[in-house]
This record gives structure tokens, sequence and C-alpha cells, in this order.
């Protein structure tokens, strides 16, 4: 009985970290077709930003509850510099290559910004552990979790609850589904495809960013995270259904227990439990869970 | 046509003979090149069919691991026979996951590849009598029974593996010349139409699939026996991310692209190790940049250029 | 006459949409049939489900006295079925003669009658160029073929499938006035030489009454007029809900 | 016996010292070129590659102006001076071997090498290139166990004693421990280091129960699930072998969580992560070096040496890779002039006291060559910042030392090591040509 309130506290932790890194990917899909994987590239500048603002901030004795704020800040920088950047400066050219090719290019930029962090923050470990013992702890059938934890899964919901809002509430989100649906329709009825891109692509990339901004109280940041993170982030999503949002979330969510099981009853599968699930259920449902169906005329 | 690439293939041969008995400090990075471009070969097949795998290594590992074991286990130690066991283990396995995988396209064949390489890594990191991560070692002593001559035998690995990559390019040549090699391009272009012509895709894909797996499985054998020792990382997504790369370098052009696209790939890697040890991602990166910006066709897209223009 | 392909109560509706409601029909070898009906009427309807693209709510398909219902396009290609698309399928990377060889590539290995008939591929694929007249774009590449060309391969492909019944969708459509009736002209020679039943979905009432010797009027998915072109044509119901003739009513 | 033969060292060297300073041989020789490889990027850079690098570049940088304290105190390896070319390791094996191979053709020496996998995968190329490699950092035994080399020494020891000193460790400081859980990364490093620890226990005191074994990927980062088993274990020790980020982050997390405030806490390669981790490690927590390396060094004016030229170049206190790479360069320097010494005293006629100069002037240009230095490598004993080194395994290929583990106690908010307890090589190390694994089994008896 303990076990399993443990694993279902432990999945849903591990779940709400996944789904911040994943939602923006998936977005980034749904919306432009490129499955970027200098997404975790970006989710690792944002932790390093996070370890610099928020040490600046404490070496500056301010107090030590403004490094949420610092955070927050890292993530919205990241993501308005380096979204920007690589979408108007490298995708734009790139766009109706296949896929592949496209998946490639955001490699290529997976490589250049791991030695290009590397560059700016060397290759220590850095790390900002104030945010996650300022909290404290809550205890629950005899095991005593950080209150991080909480804030974790409180923002990870507040962002699924808005980005589900804001697609489905507002006439910017009808845009984005429109483009979703149909990328030529949508140009056609006059929809500026190109600003749709760059502010989708920018909000991906924060989104990674905070993923990273929001982890880096609880790891060392180093090299490596960021190949580390988007395998995972990947499975998530292809588990969820390319470009779905409650794919998203439902993947986490599935990862997230399976893994946390694992380590509690079976540790030695660990090591390949997402891929496990992730091959079972592309097997079953070879497009994900929730699928974004297309129709074809003949 | 085909007469040319033969042609063209024979001097590629003579040539490759010719630089390793010259260079011979170039030998082992020529060996690991056309392993590596025996692979890609493969990968070039798949990409005429339309599909992408981002799991190759898969199969280049199965391969590595399979001729490994063989010297380890049964103290095998003939090259050939290696490199056989290497195609058979690869094309056995691609038999049966080809079953699921030929129903797979886009994004979708590439990630669940990608799951399935995953797994395997994840299979020989726990197998600590296969030495986990660290791996093991592998040593040849002859070809087709013949033992190698003393003193020559990395040249005798480059020579063989410089005639395996001959003939699996011209094979390759040959099959897409051939009716399923046409049927390879339809099937890219237009799926429904080759099944209201009557022909089943998935059958087409499956048998693809597994001859491109056949070859990255000669391509792990040849580059284990030339590397002496296989590991977990042959089967790791950044090991398939570079073969995609070669792949996209190189072009669907001409059967010969993947060998000139893997000697180039593996001359500037080794030349960023040596010249800026810090930063050789960082050129690899951009060197993928330029080559997908300026050369989209791949690098044979300069000569079908000059020709066209000749 | 032996019929060669019939629908018993055949019914197909994607959720409240009823695309086809009880059809029943039987076509006569060598015959040539007219589908008419305005957009949505449920002619493709049709000629999907004959083909295996769609399977039917309920109802059963016949070829030669064998229920084909459930039948993969594949496997009813084999069968001697073959059709065009009202939207040309055509390899866009290939050349027209590269098209060609893939079709009779497959169907000298794949069809039983045909294989047996084509001796040689080159020559087969000879003949349709000849036939379709497309000589003149033999090495261009179908993605850059005029529209008009783009459904003559579309319909040469098809026919390369040495049909025994052929499924035209729309083979006019995009096509303009004055080529139509020179396409349709070349079809129906090309088809002479082979004994083949033709299907064709056709908006222009000109071609059809032409062409056919059987006209099918679709309506919601009901065929609501069935016979002569002649008479169908004139009927009250024809003309109101397909040729969208306003004083039907009057007459 | 031994003592004897040290003497004789002693003296050797002294002479070659004399030797080598004279000033009759106040000419310049060529530079002696050394391949240097070790992480630069990856998760391992950061704590062992670019420490192990930073070290390498200070320790010749002083060689070469001749600051080293005795018995190195000569200007780099005999008069010759030093020059490194560092290449990065990260990239799996069939890239290292393609690069050891480029490396080889332009290097006199290679000293290199951290991962375990790398070192398995280049021995057998350095044997068949016959090019004189130096493994600094790799810890697995299967290198000399599995295989027998000419061409390959390894100056550290390995990896088995750190797990077999740790079992002593904990049984000499908590007598009645009736259980522990480990968490290790799932790579040969972590296994290899529990499945030794459980062996080297299940030998020592058979009656402890192993209560769970934790191993999450390399990389992992969170260690929520891995904490919460932990904990429920409820178990009076906690093994683990974890490095680098990933261990940090494990603190990080566990820390807050009370983990250790249930159980004792063993941290086999904790060393480097004192001074990075400060208040995350809890007091008590037992902690190793993997050898006499770190705060574990004997005090000595070589240790002073490294650690002075480690602070000026780096600002931290040197940390075990910087004692690796220590190990490994000043292990050649002592095999490079020991072997020149031997030269120089050949080259001079019995008896003779005409033309001697000439002749060991030319000996002298000439150098040793690599078999000589192989020669004189083969079951050296040399000192260096970590203590006395004996190259005594292996066919002498093989480094052996004794190991210490200790417990850390926070004192005015610095971590510090107390209760440091030595274990001689022979409680530690296995005998010549027995693998680690039976000795083990066999109750870990000296021969």
């Amino acid at each position: 009985m303990q076990e399993v309130l443990a694993i279902l506290i432990d999945g849903i932790t591990y779940a709400s970290w996944l789904f911040i890194i994943a939602v923006g990917l998936t977005l980034v899909y749904g919306v432009m077709k490129i499955l970027n994987v200098a997404h975790g590239s970006l989710y690792a500048l944002g932790a390093y930003a996070a370890t610099s603002l928020g040490g600046y901030w404490l070496a500056h004795g301010y107090p030590p509850v403004g490094t949420y704020g610092m955070l927050a800040l890292a993530a919205i920088a990241v993501g308005l510099v380096a979204g920007p950047l690589i979408e108007r400066g490298l995708l734009r050219r790139m766009y109706g290559n296949e896929e592949v090719v496209l998946v490639l290019i955001t490699y290529a930029v997976f490589l250049i910004l791991e030695d290009l962090s590397k560059l700016l923050w060397g290759v220590d470990p850095l790390s900002i552990p104030e945010p996650y013992s300022l909290l404290g702890n809550f205890e629950i059938g005899g095991l005593v979790y950080p209150n991080y934890n909480l804030l974790l899964l409180a923002v990870s919901l507040l962002v699924g609850a808005a980005l589900a809002l804001v697609l489905n509430g507002t006439r910017q989100g009808k845009i984005l589904q429109a483009v979703i649906h149909d990328r030529e329709m949508s140009a056609a009825v006059g929809i500026n495809v190109s600003r749709v891109y760059l502010v989708t692509f920018t909000v991906g990339a924060m989104l990674a960013a905070m993923g990273g901004a929001l982890t880096a109280p609880s790891i060392a940041v180093q090299p490596g995270i960021s190949a580390d993170t988007i395998v995972l982030a990947f499975a998530v999503v292809v588990i969820g259904g390319l470009g779905s949002l409650g794919g998203a979330a439902l993947g986490a969510v599935l990862v997230g227990l399976v893994r946390a099981w694992a380590v509690h009853k079976w540790p030695e599968v660990e090591l390949f439990s997402v891929y496990a699930v992730m091959a079972l259920v592309l097997i079953l449902r070879p497009k994900g869970l929730f699928a974004v169906p297309e129709a074809r005329k003949i | 046509m085909r007469d040319r690439t033969l042609v063209l293939l024979a001097a590629a041969l003579a040539a490759m003979l010719a630089a390793g008995f010259l260079l011979p400090q170039w030998i082992n990075t020529l060996t690991i090149a056309i392993a590596w471009g025996v692979v890609v070969v493969g990968m070039m097949l798949m990409m005429r069919t339309g599909l992408v795998s981002f799991g190759q290594g898969l199969y280049y590992c199965l391969g590595g691991y399979s001729a490994a074991v063989l010297h380890k286990f049964y103290d095998i130690g003939d090259i050939l026979v290696m490199l056989l066991a290497g195609m058979l283990v690869a094309a056995a396995v691609a038999a049966v996951l080809g079953l699921l995988m030929a129903k797979y396209r886009d994004i979708f064949f590439a990630m669940l590849s990608l799951a399935f390489s995953m797994i395997l890594f994840g299979l020989l990191v726990k197998s600590e009598q296969l030495g986990s991560t660290d791996g093991f070692g592998l040593s040849v002593r002859s070809v087709a029974g013949a033992a190698l001559p003393q003193g020559h035998e990395r040249f005798v690995v480059f020579a063989g593996a410089a005639v395996v990559a001959f003939v699996a390019a011209l094979a390759m040549h040959r099959y897409l010349a051939s009716h399923l090699g046409r049927l390879a391009g339809a099937i890219k272009d237009n799926e429904l139409r080759v099944e209201y012509m009557g022909e089943s895709v998935r059958k087409l894909i499956h048998v693809n699939y597994v001859i491109s797996a056949a070859l990255a499985g000669a391509g792990g054998a040849l580059a284990a026996i030339t590397i002496g020792h296989v590991d977990p990382e042959m089967s790791f997504w950044t090991q398939s991310g570079e073969f995609v790369f070669i792949t996209i370098l190189s072009g669907t052009g001409s059967v010969l692209a993947p060998f000139l696209g893997a000697i180039i790939f593996e001359t500037v890697r080794s030349f960023a190790y040596e010249h800026s040890p810090n930063t050789w991602q960082m050129v690899l990166g951009f060197t993928m940049l330029l080559v997908i910006m300026f050369l989209p066709g791949g690098l044979w897209s300069i000569f079908q250029r000059r020709r066209e223009a000749a | 006459m032996t019929k060669v392909l019939e629908s018993r109560g055949l019914n197909k509706s994607f959720g409240a949409v009823t695309a086809a409601a009880d059809i029943n029909v039987s076509i006569e070898q060598d015959s040539v049939v007219g589908l008419i009906g305005s957009n949505g009427a449920g002619k493709t309807t049709f000629i999907n489900l004959v083909t295996g693209y769609l399977q039917p709510t309920s109802g059963s398909i016949h070829y030669l006295d064998r229920d084909i219902t459930g039948l993969t396009p594949r496997q009813i290609t084999r069968l001697g079925i073959c059709r065009s698309f009202q939207i040309p399928q055509l390899f866009q990377s290939l050349t027209v003669q590269e098209n060609l060889h893939v079709g009779v590539g497959i169907a000298a290995r794949t069809h039983p009658q045909a294989g047996a008939a084509i001796a040689d591929e080159q020559q087969e694929i000879q003949t349709l160029i000849e036939r379709f007249n497309l000589r003149g774009y033999r090495s261009q590449l179908a993605s850059q073929l005029p529209e008009g060309v783009r459904k003559l391969l579309d319909i040469a492909m098809a026919v390369a499938g040495r049909p025994n019944v052929l499924m035209l969708d729309e083979p006019t459509s995009g096509v303009s006035a004055d080529e139509k009736f020179r396409l349709m002209d070349m079809v129906m020679q090309a088809l002479k030489a082979q004994g083949v039943t033709v299907l064709f979905v056709e908006h222009d009432m000109d071609i059809v009454e032409r062409y056919t010797h059987r006209v099918l009027a679709f309506y919601e998915g009901r065929i609501i007029a069935d016979g002569e072109p002649a008479a169908v044509l004139k009927d009250a119901e024809v003309r109101k809900y397909v040729i969208g003739d306003t004083h039907a009513g009057a007459h | 016996m031994k003592s004897w033969t040290t003497l004789l060292r002693r003296v050797a060297a002294g002479a070659a010292v004399a030797l080598l300073c004279a000033p009759a041989f106040a000419q310049q020789p060529k530079p002696i070129k050394i391949g240097f490889v070790t992480f630069l990027s990856g998760p391992a850079s950061g704590p062992f590659g670019v420490p192990a690098k930073v070290a390498a570049e200070a320790i010749v940088e002083s060689l070469n102006g001749g600051k080293a304290p005795a018995p190195h105190n000569t200007k780099g390896f005999g008069g010759a001076p030093v020059e490194l070319v560092v290449i990065d390791e990260a990239g799996g094996t069939t890239k290292q071997v393609t690069e050891y191979r480029n490396l080889v053709q332009s290097v006199d020496f290679v000293i290199g090498y951290i991962s375990s996998g790398d070192c398995l995968a280049i021995a057998p190329v350095a044997e068949e290139v016959k090019k004189l490699t130096v493994l600094f950092d790799c810890g697995t035994p299967r290198v000399f166990e599995e295989g027998s080399y000419k061409y390959v020494f390894r100056t550290r020891p390995h990896a088995t004693m750190d797990a077999v000193a740790a079992a002593l460790y904990l049984l000499d400081t908590h007598p009645n421990v009736k259980n522990f859980a480990g968490i290790n990364q799932n790579y040969a490093w972590g296994q290899d280091s529990w499945n030794d620890f459980t062996l080297a226990m299940s030998v020592l005191k058979p009656d402890v129960k192993v209560t769970t074994s934790q191993m999450p990927k390399f990389g992992a980062g969170q260690y929520g699930a891995e904490i919460s088993a932990l904990i429920q274990s409820n178990s009076d020790v906690i093994h683990s072998s974890l490095w680098g980020g990933d261990l940090e982050a494990f603190m990080m997390q566990a820390g807050p969580r009370d983990l250790f405030k249930k159980s004792q806490l063993i941290l086999v390669a904790g060393e480097p992560y004192l001074h990075r981790l400060g208040g995350a490690i809890p007091d008590g927590t037992i902690v190793g070096a993997r050898g006499t390396h770190g705060v574990f060094a004997p005090d000595s004016p070589l240790n002073d040496w490294l650690k002075e030229i480690y602070r000026a170049k780096a600002g931290t206190e040197p940390t075990y890779p910087a004692y690796s790479a220590a190990n490994a360069i000043l292990g050649l320097k002592a095999a490079y002039e020991k072997a020149k010494v031997a030269k120089l005293q050949k080259s001079i006629p019995m008896g003779a006291n005409k033309g001697v100069k000439e002749e060991t002037q030319k000996a002298y240009a000439a150098g040793p060559d690599q078999d000589e230095i192989i020669a004189a490598f083969e079951g050296l004993i040399f000192s260096s910042p970590s203590g006395r080194m004996a190259m005594s395994l292996g066919k002498g290929h093989q480094a052996v030392s004794g190991t210490a583990y200790g417990t850390t106690k926070l004192v005015s908010g610095k971590v510090t090591v107390t209760n440091i307890k030595r274990y001689p090589i022979e409680k530690v190390q296995p005998p010549e040509g027995m693998t680690s694994a039976d000795w083990i089994k066999g109750g870990m008896k000296a021969k």
C-alpha cells in the first residue's frame, strides 16, 4: 500500500517534469512538422541560464525567494533569444524540405549548442540548489518529499491548462489549429503562416528552457544533459501522438508511472522501460495514443 | 549506364587499394569509412523507398557483436565467417521486426526503429558477461581459411573491406536498376498507385528493410574487425544519427556516393578531433548545415550538375 | 450477355452521411457504363467500394460470380478490375516511360491473365505510349506534365494492368472542353484493342450520351435512374437532381 | 631485501641526476611529444577529464622548468623538454581507436584514457602499433587480467581495491551492520563496483543482507523514485559509486528527504565532490578517492608541489584525477630517466679514464629507445604525490598501492575527512596471476 502510494507520487512527479519538456516539442511538431532535436539543447541552455542568473542574484545578497523569479527570467530570456534566432536564421530557409532533413538540421544545431554551452559555462557541473530546499518538505506515508515537487506539478498543470485554453479558446488558437490541420489552406485564407511559425517556435523554445530552468535546482547542470533529455522527450511525444497536447500529458504520466513502478518493483528493467513502453504503444497504436488524423482524397 | 557505373566502381576499388598501399597511415580511417559506407548503401535503399531509420545502429551493432561473439565464445577468427554471421543475424532479426516496421512511415518509422535500437543498447548494457558498456575485444586470424600474412593483417582487412564494399555497391546498383529497384522510387512517390497496380507495398518495404539490415550487419562486422573491439555505443541513437547524416550528405544519386560521403565525414571528424579538440562537435554541426543548405541533393549532385552542364 | 460485375444491397455510411444506399446493379461484359450525379452523389464512393478502397457497411460485390467483398485494392486489381483517379495518381519523380514500366512490370508479374498476355514489357510500354499518344512526353517527369497528359498517363497506367473491368473516375475533369472528345476517343480506341468493360464517372452529358450504352444516375447515394443514355437523360428526376435543370418540374 | 633494491635505485638515481645536470651536456635535446587523451566533452569532462588535463599541463610546465622536487627535479624527461598533444576521449571506442591510430604517428608516447571501455579497446592496438602507452585513470581489472601486454602500462591500481577497502572500512567502523542497499549507475563501472562490494561483504560477513540494488541509467538526473525505494528499504548502509553530476544530483535530491538520517552512506568515489558539495554531504559519510589521492595523499614535498601548481592553474584543490595524471607522467619520467641512466652507465667503458666524456655524450644525445624505457618501466617503483607506486602486477605493467577510506566531518562549514584508515597493498589487491573475482571469493588472502 505504502509502496503503491510512493509509486504514484514518484511517477506523477517525474511525469510533471517530463510534460513540461515534452509539451514544447509536441507543439512545435504539431504546427511546423519539425521534430526538434535541439529542444534538448534549449532545455540545457535554460538550466545553465538559471544557474547563472540565480547565482548572480544570490551573490548580490538579494533574498533567496527571488531565485524563483530568476528561474522564470532564464526561461523567458533563452526562449526570446534562441527561438527567433534559430527559426528566422535557419529553419525558415529550410521549410519544404523532407521531415528527416529538418530533423537533421536541428541535430546539427544540437551539436553546435552543445559546444557553445561548453564554451560559455565550462564543463564543471553547476547548481542552484536554493529554490529546491527553500520550500521545505511534506511527509506522506512515512516518506518525505520536497514541496518543490508540488511546484513542479503546479507549473506543468498550469502550462497544460494555459496551452489548452489558448488553442481552443482564442482566435490565435483557432488560427494555430488551422495551420496544424492544413498549411496550404491556411496560407490561402490569408493566415500569416510565417509569423505563426515564429511565435510557435519561440514558445516551444521557451517551454524547453523552462523545463531546464525548473530542473536546474534539483540536478547538477553539466554537458550531456541535453542528449539524455531529448530522447526521453521524443519517447513521450511519440507515445502520446506527435502534435497532440493531451497525448503529451498522457505519455508523460504513462512513462512516469511505468518508470516509478520499475524502480520500485523491478530495478533491472528501469534502463529500457521507457523504450519498451514506446515500442509497445506504437505496436498497438501505430501513430501514438492521440494521433492527429489526416484524410486523403483520391 | 550500367557499364559506366561498373567502370566507375572498379576504378574506385583500384584507387582505394592504391591509396591504402601508398598511405598506410590512412588504412584504419579508410577501412572504417568503407564499413560505414556499406551501412549507408543500405540506408540509401531505404531512403529511395521513402523511409529513414534513426535506429540503423541496431543492425550495425548486431553485426559487430555477432562477429565479436564468434571470437569470444567459439574462438572463430575468420573474417569471412564473421562477416557472413553479422549479415545473417542482422537479416534474421530484420526479417522478424520487418513484419512490424513495414507498417510504419515517416517519423514513426524513424522513431520505432530508434526505440528498438535503444532497447538493444539497454540489453547490452545490462549483459555483464558481454562486458556491459566496456564491451569486449576480438581479433582475426584468417580469411576464408587462409591465414593472414604476418605484418600485413591490416592491409588484408582493408582490402577485404574494399572488396565487400565493391560487391555491395555493384549488387545494389543492379538491384536499383531492376523492377524491384524501380518500385522503391514508385513507393516513395505514391503507395496508393503501387497497390492499385497490384503490388504489395508492405512486402516490398519488408524486402528492402531486410536488405538494408543485412548491409548494416556487414558494416558492423567490418567495423568490429577493424577496431578489434565492440561496445553498446554501436547501438546508441547518436551512432544512427551519424549514419543518417552520411546518407543525406551522400544523397541517393549513386551507389558510389555513400563511400565518398563516409570518407569525407571521417576525415572532417578526425581533423576536428585533432585541430579543435574542444569544439569538434561544433565543426561537425556547421559542416552538416553547410551541406544541407548548399548541397540539398547530397555530394553526388555536384557531379550530376556537371554532367547536365556538359 | 454475361454479367461481369454485380453489387447486391450495397450500403456505405460515414457516421450520419450515407454515401451509398442499397445499390443493386449488374454490369454486362464489354458494356460501357456512365456514372452521373452531382458532387457527393456517391459515384466515386461506388468505385471506391468496388475497387476495395472502402469497405461496405453492408451488402456484397461480385465479380464473375465470385464474391470480392472485403478484398484489398491489390487483390481486386490482380483479378482484372483496374481504375484511374479523379486526381491522377502518378509517380511524380519518375518519367512517363518509367511510370508505365513500373505499371507493366507489376502487371506482368502479379496479374494472372495479364502476366500471360504480356510477352515483352518494352513492347507493351511502347504500345501504350503509342495508343495514348504520349510519345512526345516519354522522358518527361510526371510532375512536369500538363494536366491533360497527366490524365492520359493516369488512365494508361490503369490500362497497363490489362483490365477486364476498367473504372475511370472523371477522366475528362481538368481537360479543356475541346480536348475532352479527343481524349475520350483516344481512350475508347485504346480499349477496343482488348475487350474491356468500362465504367466512368462523367459530368459532361454530351460525352455520356456519345460514349455509353448505359447510364447510372446517382443522388444522395441512391441510383435514381438506370438505362439507355437517351432515356435516363430525359428522366425528370435526373434533370432535376443531376443536370440541375430548374424547369424540369414544368415539363 | 626490498630496502636494498630501493637503496640501490636511490644511488643510481643520484648518479643519474649528477650526470644529467653536468654542464658538459648543456645542449638542448629534441623535445619529447606525449599524446594526452582525456574527456574534454560529455559528463566525464567536468569531474575527471578536465582536472586531469589541467594537472597534466601544470605538471609538464613545472617539469620543463625543472621545478619539481626530487627525485623528479631534472628538467623535462632527463633534460629533454616535454610537449603535450591533447585529444578528446569522448565518442566511444570506434572513434577512439581511430584517433589513437592517427595520434601515434605524431607522438613518442601516449598517456590517457579514463573510460575502461576505451582502455580495453586501446591496449591491443597499442601492442599492434608498438607504441608505449600509459593508461592513467581507468579502473577495470580486465585490462591485465584478460590480456598481457608489452607496450601498455597502467600507473593507477585497478578498481578491485576500491570495493574491497570500502567493505573493510565499513566493517572496521560499523562492525554490527545488518543489511545494505546500493545505488549505482547502470554501466560497467557501477555494476562492477556493486558486484565486487557485495561479493566482498558476503565473504567478510556472510550474514549481511542486500535490501535493494538501484541501477539508474547513466546521466538519469532525476532520482525521486530511487530515493523513495531506498528510504523504504530501511537499510543500515547505502553503497554508491555514483560520480559527477549524477552524484551531485542524487545528493541534492536525497538530502532534503532525510535518506541519510536513516542510513549510513558510502561514496566509493566521493572525494572529488567534498569541496563542491559542501553542506550537501552529511556528516559521517564514508568516502574514498580510489587510491591514496587527494585528501588521502600522504604529506610529502611531491604532494605539496602538485597541490601548489594545480591551485595556481585551476584555483581549486587537486582531486584524484589530477593525481592519476601525476602518477602517469611521473611514472613515465622515472622509467625514461632510469633507462637513460642505464644507457649512460653501460656507455662508460670499464676502468678506462679516457674517452669517457665522448662515449657518455653520444649515449646522452641518443637517449633511450622505447624498448629500453619499457625494460626500465617493468616492475618500476617510483614516488608520486600519491606516495610510492609499484608496477608489480600484470608482469610489471600494472601499478599497485595501498588505499584509504575516511569519514567526513563538517568543521566550521568546511568538509574534512577524519578517522582515515589506510589499507596496505596485500589487503586490497589480488596477488599476481589471480583474478580479482577469484581472490575475493577465496577470502582475500595475501599469497
